[in-house]
Parts: C-alpha cells; sequence; structure tokens
C-alpha cells in the first residue's frame, strides 16, 4: 500500500473531479467500464480520498458525493434482485458508467480541438492598424443584449472590493416630466403650451412642468414661439 | 536558406505584427539565418518590389517607425464602401457606458465616471452620435448636471420590447457563484438548483 | 474589368478588415460590379489558391463564417520570437468545459457541471472573459437558468468555418491509457491576453 500511496500523492493536484480520479482509477487497474467491479473501485476511491484527508486537503463536496453513490451502487449490488424482476432489472452501474463515458467523451473532444490549428499559436492573423477603423455613426450594430449584460458585469467586478452604490431606479420629477414633454412634443413636432397641462395638476405638477419646459428651452432642445400678446405659445422641436 | 523563403518569412513578421516593424527586430529574428550574400536592406527592397509589381492589393511601406503593409491607395473607395455594408461592433468601453446607462439610467456622467472608474466623456459622445442614449433631463444637484437615458433606437437595436427587458442583473450571479461580493447589496432570487439532466 | 482587378479588390477588403470578412458584404461591396461570367465563390477560390501556391507566407482561410488571411502554420515559430504576443494558457479544465459547451450548446451550468462532476462556476467565468463562450439566452426551467454558447471568437482561434466543423465526437470503446497519459501531462495552448508571460 506504502507505494500506491505515494503514487496517489504524486497525482494529487491532477485530478480536476471526482469522474477525472475514477476515469484515473478505471484505466490504472486496466478495467471494462461496461463492468466495473463496484467493491473493487470504491475501495480505491475511498483510499484515495482517505489520503487526501490525510494530507489536509481540502476535498471538493463533488468527491463525497460520488464517494456516497459508490456505497449506495454497492448496497444495491448486494440486494437480491426479486425473483419476478430479474429480467428486466436495470444495472444499478449504467449511470455511472453512462457518466463517465459521457465525461470520457469530452476529455477527447478537448485533446482534438487542441489538435487544430489554434490562432496565436499557429497561425496569425493582420496585425492591427488604425487607419482602417473609420467614423461610423450608423445604427449598424452587432452585438445582443447579453453582450450589455457581460459589460456590466465586467464594470461589477473590476469595481469589486470597493463600495459600489447602487442607486435606486428613481425618477426625478423634473427629468421625468422633460421626458414627457419632449415624447409629446417630437410626436407632434409642434404643441401648444397649454395642452401640457391637465386639469387634476396640482399646483406642484405645474410648477414642474414649467420647469421642465424652461430646462428645455435652454437646452435648445425646444424652441417656442407666440404668435401675437396673450396668444398660444407653440412649443416645436428645431428645424 | 532560399531568398523566397527568407523573403516570406519577413513578410510574416511584418503582417502579424502589431504595428510598423522596426528593422532592428527583424534583424533579430533572422540574425539565426545565415544570409550569405545577402543582405537585409537588399531583401527588404526586393520585398517592397515584388509587391508593388504583382497583380497585389498590399505595398509594403517603410513609415516612420518601421514596415507595414497596407492597402494600395486605389483600393481606398472600396474599403470606405465596404465600411457603410458592415455593421460595426461597439469598442468595450462604449459598450460598457452603455451597459451602465441602460440599467442605472438616469445617471450623471459624473456617475458614469464613478462607476467605471475613468473619464467616460469620449464614449458618452459616441454613444450620443449614434443615438443610443440621449439627454433626458437635468439633475437637482450643484451644477444642475445633465442625465442621459437610453433611446428609442438603442431598444431597437437590441431587441428589446422595453427598457424592463434587459436581462437581469440577478443574472450575473449565475455567472459565476464565486462572487460573493455581489450578493451583499443585491436581492436575491435562489440560484436554480443543479440538477442532473440527461439530455441527449 | 478583368479578374485580377476583382481579385484584388476583394484582397483589400479582406485585408482591412480587422475580423474575418462575410461573404455577404464582400458581395455588396462588389455589386456594383459587373462580373460577366464570373462568380463569386469561384473568385475566392481562385484568391485563395493564388495564396496557397505562391511563395507568400500567407493563406486565405474560411474562418468564423467569413474569410481571413493568416500566416501559414510553418511561420508561426518565426512571428514567435518577434515577442509581440503574449500568449495565455487554457488550462485542461477549461479545454474540457470549452468542448463540453462547443458540443452541446445551448447548455446551463448545471448541466456543465453535471458533465464534469465538478462546480464549473470559476471555469464558466474564465471562458466568458476570454469571450469563448457567451450566454445565448435563458432556459424555460425553474430559476431561468442561463444557458451558454460559443462565440465567433471561439471559432476564430480553432479556424473553425462554422460550428458544425468541430472534429466529430467520439464513441468510447474503452478508456485507452495511452491518450489519458498524454492528457494529464497538461495540454496547453497559447491565447492572445494581457497576461504577461515568461516565453521568451
Amino acid at each position: 500500500m506504502i507505494s500506491e500511496q505515494q503514487d496517489y500523492r504524486v497525482k494529487l493536484e491532477v485530478f480536476e473531479g471526482p469522474l477525472d480520479l475514477l476515469l484515473f482509477l478505471i484505466k490504472r487497474n486496466e478495467l471494462d467500464i461496461y463492468d466495473i467491479p463496484i467493491s473493487f473501485i470504491t475501495e480505491q476511491y475511498l483510499a484515495y480520498l482517505g489520503m487526501m484527508q490525510v494530507l489536509n486537503v481540502e476535498l471538493a463536496s463533488e468527491f463525497l458525493v460520488i464517494a456516497a453513490t459508490l456505497l449506495e451502487i454497492k448496497a444495491r449490488m448486494l440486494l437480491p434482485a426479486p425473483a419476478d424482476q430479474e429480467e428486466d432489472m436495470e444495472d444499478p452501474r449504467l449511470e455511472l458508467t453512462n457518466r463517465l463515458l459521457e465525461y470520457q467523451r469530452f476529455k477527447d473532444a478537448a485533446l482534438r480541438m487542441n489538435n487544430l490549428t489554434v490562432l496565436y499559436r499557429d497561425a496569425f492573423p493582420r496585425g492591427l492598424h488604425e487607419e482602417f477603423e473609420t467614423e461610423d455613426t450608423s445604427l449598424n450594430i452587432d452585438a445582443d443584449v447579453f453582450d450589455l449584460l457581460v459589460a456590466f458585469k465586467s464594470i461589477l467586478d473590476r469595481a469589486k472590493g470597493e463600495k459600489i452604490a447602487y442607486m435606486t431606479v428613481e425618477r426625478m420629477s423634473v427629468a421625468q416630466r422633460i421626458n414627457d414633454v419632449m415624447e409629446r412634443i417630437s410626436v407632434a413636432k409642434s404643441i401648444v403650451f397649454d395642452t401640457l397641462l391637465s386639469a387634476d395638476y396640482t399646483r406642484l405638477d405645474i410648477v414642474i412642468t414649467l420647469l421642465a419646459v424652461l430646462e428645455l428651452l435652454r437646452l435648445r432642445m425646444i424652441r417656442c414661439e407666440q404668435k401675437e400678446p396673450f396668444g398660444s405659445i407653440w412649443l416645436y422641436v428645431p428645424e | 536558406m532560399e531568398k523566397e523563403k527568407i523573403m516570406a518569412i519577413i513578410e510574416s513578421l511584418i503582417f502579424a505584427s502589431e504595428k510598423p516593424l522596426r528593422i532592428k527586430y527583424i534583424e533579430q529574428v533572422i540574425s539565426v539565418i545565415d544570409l550569405g550574400e545577402l543582405t537585409l536592406p537588399g531583401l527588404m527592397q526586393d520585398l517592397r518590389d515584388k509587391f508593388a509589381s504583382e497583380t497585389s492589393a498590399l505595398e509594403l511601406l517603410e513609415v516612420a517607425e518601421g514596415w507595414q503593409f497596407r492597402t494600395k491607395p486605389p483600393f481606398a473607395e472600396w474599403i470606405k464602401r465596404l465600411n457603410t455594408v458592415r455593421p460595426s461592433k461597439l469598442s468595450q468601453p462604449a459598450m460598457e457606458t452603455l451597459a451602465i446607462v441602460a440599467y442605472r439610467q438616469p445617471i450623471t456622467r459624473a456617475e458614469i465616471d464613478y462607476v467605471r472608474g475613468v473619464d467616460s466623456g469620449g464614449v458618452i459622445k459616441t454613444l450620443l452620435d449614434k443615438r443610443l442614449i440621449k439627454i433626458v433631463g437635468k439633475k437637482d444637484l450643484p451644477g444642475r448636471p445633465l442625465v442621459y437615458g437610453t433611446t428609442q433606437e438603442f431598444l431597437e437595436v437590441f431587441s428589446l420590447k422595453d427598457i424592463t427587458s434587459l436581462p437581469n442583473l440577478q443574472d450575473i450571479k449565475q455567472i459565476s457563484s464565486a462572487e460573493e461580493e455581489l450578493e451583499r447589496n443585491q436581492t436575491e432570487l435562489p440560484l436554480p438548483a443543479s440538477e442532473p439532466t440527461d439530455e441527449e
């Protein structure tokens, strides 16, 4: 057992997870994956876990989950199958075998992908030269909402450690009003100021609306015109 | 090594280089090659002539800082045409700024700068030019700063029904459960239980 | 317009394009040219042949559903001597996770975890950061988990024309010791990234 323990120790860092470890044990002992001797493999597996504990290596919980699975399969294999069901009873090892095969397939796939022509390893594209960048204000943009989400995430990642101020999305009343007014004017092209006010408006609402319009005028986002003294004030979008 | 092979090596170096390639770097790389009677200036001249004469769209130029391939001037008009038919990608800073505005609107420039940790004036202008964001008003703060929000065009570009159809911030946590930092300030949705699937 | 001229125009477009150039954009740009008897696929083939045969360091490849010039593989060793590229490594866990996403997309994190038998949060984050995978939507399951798929960059990095060009998934007959051993020796591949490298 001593030599085996040393062997395990060497491999300690290598196993990615319990499936990886199981595949290693199967290969090392030249076992048939379609007919895994479950008692033997369970013993080997638990010995490995024991080794990790002795070495005070923190075990990922997944290792324990698979240990429990192995023990459960072992127990089920020991139980005699009910006589009438013997024919069609599923092999308790089947799910584990399938998982191992599936995992092995992807390990192989990773290897094959590694044999492809890899950019910046086997082949290089043109180095980037800025002279091809052009100003482009078209709305022809190649991105989707999840690009936005990922972009937002990268900022939060960067901001990690410092306190992020999560501002509540609370509409300021004047800003909200500016929005409303702008929208109405853009749709109608021009409107009479009075129509922005509704009869059930409070004094505050009216003041806010007036502030909003003044603000828009100051920003030159709208223009106003009064054709005659005391006549209607027309608001419109310039140009 | 025959001359064509050495010329091709130099060609590959210049092509792959991010910046115009200084002659001293070319010299360093090919220093292991026995040039025989050949000289590096002679090889550069021959490589330049090769591209100048043949039916290639490229030319090899010696610009201030080094050697560089460029398209020959007559092709510029075609490349301009290309830029008008092809959708452009938003730069990473632009995407980030757009994401901040989308999720945190209405928001001031100072708030954007604070979240990104850098000055955002340039990107905000780009986004305004592309009509993805707009000024939606001013904030009741000293200096009355402008506040920004997303536009109708923004919704169109990203195929969103309305602004509430943006992916949840909670989704970010799904990206990596290891990121506990985020959890402090956010109300949480329970993460989906890791249920095994035998799909396929 | 004679054929060589049209081929040179296409060459200039592909060269000027930062990313692999989709055939539809080439088509749109040259739509003003009377091709006569020529066809675009025929021209692309001729252009590819031209670079393949001649003493050029470049080859024209169809990757990520587009066309791109790249240096021919024998020149990679020379370019690496320039030290302008800083390779970063994809670890074995990252390669395996990438393979699972590539072959099983769209796939949830829980499904990936199940196949690998371990938590994949960290690796998924790495692959997202390297833009090899991306979130492609949400699944109609309790908790609406995010689903992942590969990106255009993934196709570019592995020189794949499209996702169907992936090598076939093999059925495993028996666990092969030779391959296992090979894998255990940490196969890693370089990718461009900002990480410093000890490669000299």
